[in-house]
């Protein structure tokens, strides 16, 4: 029975299925050492199947022809040398055997020489950080499937809970260097596709590279529990051809640019709570709640509280810089001049925090530099 | 409990800890271990076995490093 | 083996009262250091520990005498007291593991976790979030001096720490010599030597109260002082926890002398108390050689 | 012969007293059976309410918040309170019995042992109640996440482990003092039955790893509440420091849990193939390496923090030579029944389910041990199968088979051997629907201690939770069974079992309340 129940479970492993996003076995990837990592997984799956079959089968035949139903009498040996030195002797040289070209891959993915292309990668609770060092980009991502979707009040879409506002974005053939760390808590940065899984370690930096063979949009997720919304943290990275690269280039610097010239206009109270909502949604609610009571003993209340009614550079302070030691990060870098006024203004005017108070960008623009 | 006249020597606990590591001893050897009340040396001489071994793991994985 | 039988104790009330002392020690140390990092007063818990506390210290000398009473009536045969023997000798042998996992932290630290955020070895690209930090030991300068400044100094291993060192190590002789004057029978010796010993074990105590007052008052060497300060005071304040449990130990025992307990050939209470300062002291060379002079 | 003390030795006293003052080993270990019953089916239902969470992708029965909850107390309740309570409760009961002793060697400090537990777990368990919530950062409780990130109840947690601690290294201290000291005349080391070999070296882990876990954690209670970092980079620590701290408790207490495992299995497989355990001193031996090997591979869980390349490589050998003593043991339990002479009651099911189910997750170890495949497993939904299945179809089926396998003794009935089967096969099937879904699952990339999925995980997921049901109700039929078998169960002989060998056996069904006041000798 035992060893039906394994080879039927080892047909369906590789019985493949329609569905061309519903897999069952480990990805190839689409970089050198994902393939071969892809092999080393495919041997030791081989022998532990073929070693399975060998001690699953010895078993089962004492099971069927050894029983006492049957008649069967005990033996008595319960010794024997040679089996003995032998079942020692053979599984050490199998694994001597798997030993080598483990250790030559991972020697491979050690290889930190120089790269192409380096980025910074910075996990924060909830959303990761990139930073093209030798570019002036830094930018966030994170998640973006709709909260009605985790909800269930809206059909689920295709990338479910695998999806980004801003994916990062690299080109393809070309050696990319990733320098993880991270600003809160461990978390770890993954995507099966290039069989990178690497801890980004709160005040180390760990390395890692690709070289992606194939232009395509790739899908990852953080693996180290990172607190309460380590499940929405995803990944996605876009690998496109140097062309296409250069030109996502420039339009991202051009964005920025206009970015900052927003921040010079004047703004009205309306229009930043409604800028200030949508900010709040994707930075804040997460911790704070929507009903901006945050939840009792770990993420304090704005609604009626002291930061959100008192001082208006205080409450000013506490959101670009956090609060060391606690699940408070500094939103300084996370967000632009307009997001951080139109996200303090919300919170001293939302929820019946009635202070009238006006935070204009530039006044967020001018300590920001 | 009877002590057996003659205890094993020094190298006779060395061998027998190895065949320990191993998994795998003869039958006489073995009697002969599990008659003895001096289990000290056994004990001394697998732990200090036991740090030659992790040696030579540590070993090990210098030469494959720096060979492979 | 002895044919005597193996005395199996009447059923007893001491271990449930230890667990529930236990549990109010537990519970109100933990109320308590919550209450005091939120500022929220902490009586209740104080309250808690202290009852705890003073229980257990009132159910260990009941168990204890127990346990006096029943070897006093002879009902412990000689396998009795190598069933002590066995757990003496594994509790201090947890109770090394214990500080080995402190020994471990400050090796990982000092090798690898210091190194690697002022720029050296595998991890040494650590040091870009860090910019000006250089590896030292001892840290005087953390890399992040606003969250843990360092230390203006440290302790000089080659005053009251070697003052120490001396101390523990003839407390260790003068506790031997009281062993073997009990084993001889002579009585009054014991309990000389054993005041020497407890003489010796409470003026270590002194000093090292006197070595934290420095390190806080004027080497700004604290537990905040980054991780020097760290490791410093979680392995000597363990290890100085250590010696006023086994100062407690012998001066219980040199009470009990003094009552003419023990004789020349059954005193394994006495043993295992001699064991136990011995461990102690070994613990402090190890500190003296890894924490101080290195 | 001392008479006038054996005369005062009666039977147990009445009511409530009886359990809660006893130093009587059989006592002592019917009250860490049921205490760790009573954790199995708390820590189940935890099981049950995280697989009915991720019964489909969406959110809809708990939050994220919770579901971390969740998950931290289901493991450390199903870890401390299940599993090493019932082997504990197993080593009491037996081992005075196997060794021929009268009792444990320190009965009054094994009472203590016990008591803690309930104390401890009622602790941690009102760290639900807390304001801010129970402890939510797995049972692994890497920091910073446990330390600045955690909720205020952290520091019961701390106190909750270090009560677990006291328990576990006391209880070790009496089990290693009663087999080095209480052995009956004749009772050599190489005499001693495997269970009893394989607890003698699961108490010196415990000995050796449950301070180091104390010494962690009250690192941790340091840097939460006293200013310290050790596992903070900002004054020169390390986060990663913690986790090797940790794993270095964490490893040898996974042998902690399958080791005694493995001892009950070689009592089993012999009485019921009617022939002697082939190769008992590799058995031993075997124990033994595993043992010494746990200490020197615990950065296996950490291959993606970024170690040094020589580290990588170093524990990557070490881990890989575990798989050889731990093949010698299946090739001996196979080579016991090759020949003998078999019989199917219900505890040599749960024995052979264990001996084909625990390969399988020794399998899928192997693999995880390469450590650049294990890029790819780390922290999936494959580890999630891989150690389930060498925990619950390992140390939970051998507990389950002693559990059949001794019942007899205890009360002096035999359960009954269709219901036994029933739940046999119920919990088979159950597990197996269970866990082996989240192998595919975990190589499809699905990472673990996630309340919600992306889509292409739903169909597993969805038989996982099926599975988990199954096999989590299963387990009323198995209390209704012992029930059953100490009420009205039919009476059992002395041997019980047509092939049973050993001390044990040759007591009478139920065993007298004091086993051997007189020491048995052995030939």
């Amino acid at each position: 029975m035992e060893k039906l129940l394994l080879g039927v479970s080892g047909l369906f492993l590789f019985s493949g299925r329609a569905h061309a996003d519903w897999t069952v076995n480990l990805t190839k990837g689409v970089t050198e050492i994902s393939r071969e990592i892809y092999d080393l997984h495919m041997v030791i799956f081989w022998i532990c199947v073929v070693i399975g079959f060998i001690v699953f089968g010895v078993m089962l035949w004492s099971v069927v022809y050894h029983r006492k139903s049957r008649g069967a009498k005990a033996h008595n040996f319960h010794e024997s040398l040679v089996v003995e030195i032998a079942w020692t002797v053979v599984p050490f040289i199998i694994l001597i055997a798997m030993a080598v070209p483990a250790t030559a891959t991972l020697i491979k993915m050690y290889d930190n020489t120089e790269a192409d292309l380096d980025i910074q990668v910075t996990g924060y609770q909830w959303k990761w950080r990139y930073q093209y060092l030798a570019e002036d980009i830094d930018f966030f991502s994170s998640l973006s499937t709709p909260r009605e979707q985790i909800n269930n009040t809206q059909e689920k879409s295709t990338d479910y809970l695998l999806e980004v506002d801003n994916p990062l974005v690299i080109p393809v053939g070309k050696k990319v260097r990733f320098l993880l760390t991270a600003n809160d808590v461990i978390h770890s940065w993954w995507v099966p596709e290039f069989a990178v899984k690497k801890d980004a370690i709160p005040g180390f930096i760990n390395e890692a590279w690709v070289i992606v063979d194939k232009p395509g949009v790739y899908r990852g997720q953080c693996a180290e529990l990172c607190g309460k919304d380590h499940g929405f943290m995803p990944i996605v990275v876009e690998v496109k051809s140097q062309e296409d690269y250069e030109q996502w280039l420039a339009e991202f610097k051009k964005a920025d640019a206009l970015k900052s010239q927003a921040a010079e206009k004047s703004w009205n109270l309306a229009d930043l709570m409604a800028t200030g909502e949508q900010v709040y949604s994707k930075a804040c609610l997460a911790c704070h709640q929507a009903n901006g009571e945050g939840v009792p003993s770990i993420f304090p209340a704005l609604k009626n509280s002291a930061v959100a009614l008192g001082d208006e550079a205080l409450h000013i302070d506490v959101v670009l810089n956090g609060v060391s030691g606690t699940a408070m990060q500094a939103f300084k870098d996370q967000l632009s001049a307009v997001e951080l006024a139109a996200v303090i203004t919300y919170e001293r005017n939302a929820w019946g925090n009635k202070t009238g108070d006006i935070v204009t960008p530039a006044q967020i623009a001018e300590l920001k530099k | 409990m009877s002590r057996i006249q003659n205890e094993p020597r020094w190298i006779d606990v060395i061998l027998s800890v190895l065949a320990a590591f191993f998994g795998v001893q003869t039958k006489r050897n073995h009697e002969r271990d599990s008659m003895t009340d001096s289990y000290w040396r056994y004990i001394v001489i697998g732990l200090v076995l036991l740090l030659a071994f992790i040696a030579v793991i540590y070993l090990l994985v210098k030469l494959t490093l720096a060979y492979l | 083996m002895s044919t005597q039988t193996y005395y199996v104790p009447e059923q007893s009330r001491w271990p449930i009262l230890a667990s529930t002392a236990l549990f109010l020690m537990a519970f109100g140390a933990g109320s308590l250091i919550n209450s005091l990092s939120a500022d929220t007063g902490g009586a209740t818990g104080l309250l808690m520990l202290l009852a705890g506390t003073l229980g257990m210290g009132l159910i260990m000398l009941g168990w204890f005498s127990n346990v006096i009473n029943e070897s006093d009536k002879g009902l412990y045969s000689p396998q009795m007291d190598r069933s002590f023997r066995w757990g003496m000798s594994w509790f201090i042998f947890s109770e090394i593991m214990f500080f080995a996992a402190f020994f471990g932290t400050l090796f990982y630290i000092r090798n690898l976790s210091v190194p690697w955020l002022g720029g050296e070895g595998e991890k040494g690209v650590s040091n870009m979030l860090w910019h000006g930090f250089t590896a030292e030991w001892p840290l005087m300068s953390t890399p992040d001096q606003q969250a843990f400044p360092g230390p203006q100094g440290v302790i000089d291993p080659w005053h009251i720490p070697l003052l120490n060192t001396i101390l523990l190590i003839s407390s260790s002789f003068t506790v031997t010599l009281a062993h073997k004057a009990l084993k001889l029978g002579k009585r009054s010796r014991v309990v000389l030597w054993l005041a020497v010993t407890v003489g010796l074990g409470i003026v270590f105590l002194y000093f090292q109260a006197y070595e934290y007052a420095e390190a806080y008052n004027e080497l700004g060497l604290t537990l905040n002082a980054g991780v020097y300060g760290a490791t410093f005071f979680i392995l000597t304040g363990f290890h100085g926890l250590h010696v006023t449990l086994g100062t407690l130990m012998l001066i219980i025992i040199w009470l009990r002398v003094m009552k003419g307990h023990f004789s020349t050939e059954k005193h394994f209470g006495f043993e295992a108390v001699v064991w136990y300062w011995h461990f102690v002291d070994v613990v402090w060379v190890g500190l003296f050689l890894f924490v101080y002079i290195l | 012969m001392n008479s006038s003390v054996a005369t005062t030795h009666h039977g147990p006293a009445s009511g409530l007293s009886r359990w809660l003052y006893t130093t009587n080993h059989k006592d002592i270990g019917t009250l860490y059976l049921w205490f760790s019953f009573v954790m199995f089916l708390t820590g189940g239902c935890m099981a049950l309410l995280i697989r009915a969470e991720l019964f489909q992708p969406g959110l809809q029965l708990i939050q994220p918040e919770f579901f971390n909850q969740m998950t931290t107390m289901h493991g450390l309740i199903m870890v401390f309170g299940a599993v090493m309570p019932a082997f504990v409760g197993l080593a009491n009961w037996m081992i005075p019995m196997m060794v021929g002793a009268p009792d444990m060697a320190l009965p009054r400090m094994n009472n203590w042992s016990f008591w803690i537990l309930p104390f401890a777990f009622s602790m941690m368990l009102s760290t639900l109640f807390m304001e801010g919530g129970a402890p939510n950062f797995g049972w692994t409780f890497y920091a910073p996440l446990s330390t600045t990130y955690a909720p205020p109840s952290v520091t019961f947690f701390i106190f909750a482990v270090h009560m677990m601690g006291i328990s576990s290294i006391m209880g070790a201290i009496n089990i290693i003092a009663t087999i080095l000291n209480l052995r009956a005349p004749g009772m050599n080391m190489m005499k001693l039955p495997l269970f009893v070999w394989t607890w003698l070296i699961t108490a010196f882990l415990l000995i050796a790893v449950m301070p180091v876990l104390a010494g962690v954690v009250t690192m941790m209670l340091m840097d939460i509440h006293f200013g310290t970092s050790f596992f903070n980079a900002a004054g020169g620590g390390d986060p990663v420091l913690f986790q090797h701290v940790f794993w270095f408790f964490g490893h040898p207490e996974v042998y902690i849990m399958i080791l005694p495992a493995f001892g009950i299995v070689s009592e089993i497989i012999p009485t019921f193939a009617r022939k002697k355990l082939f190769g008992y001193p590799s058995m031993v031996y075997a124990t033994a390496s595993i043992a010494f090997l746990s200490f020197i591979v615990w950065a296996h869980h950490m291959f993606t923090v970024g170690m040094p390349l020589v580290g990588e490589v170093f524990f990557m050998f070490a881990t890989m030579l575990i798989a050889v003593p731990t093949g010698v043991k299946v090739f001996n339990w196979v080579a016991t029944m090759f020949r003998g002479s078999l019989t199917f009651e219900t505890p040599m099911l749960f024995a052979l389910a264990f001996v084909v189910l625990f390969t399988i997750g020794g399998f899928s170890g192997l693999m995880l041990a390469i450590a650049p495949a294990d890029f790819q497993y780390h922290d999936t939904y494959f580890v999630v199968a891989h150690f389930h299945y060498v925990l619950v179809p390992g140390a939970v089926f051998a507990i389950m088979a002693g559990a059949y396998y001794w019942l007899p003794k205890w009360c002096g009935n035999y359960y009954s051997e269709t219901m036994g089967k029933v739940h046999f096969w119920c919990s088979f099937i159950g597990v197996n629907i269970t866990f082996f879904p989240m192998h595919f699952i975990g190589l499809a990339g699905m990472p673990r201690r996630i309340p919600d999925y992306a889509l292409q995980f739903a169909d597993f997921n969805a038989v996982a939770t099926v599975g988990a049901f199954i096999f989590g109700f299963s387990q009323l039929i198995f209390l209704y069974n012992v029930l059953h078998c100490i009420r009205k169960g039919r009476k059992a002989s002395d041997e019980v079992w047509e092939g049973s060998h050993g001390l044990e056996w040759t007591l009478p069904s139920p065993a007298p309340y004091h086993s051997f006041s007189e020491a048995p000798q052995i030939k």
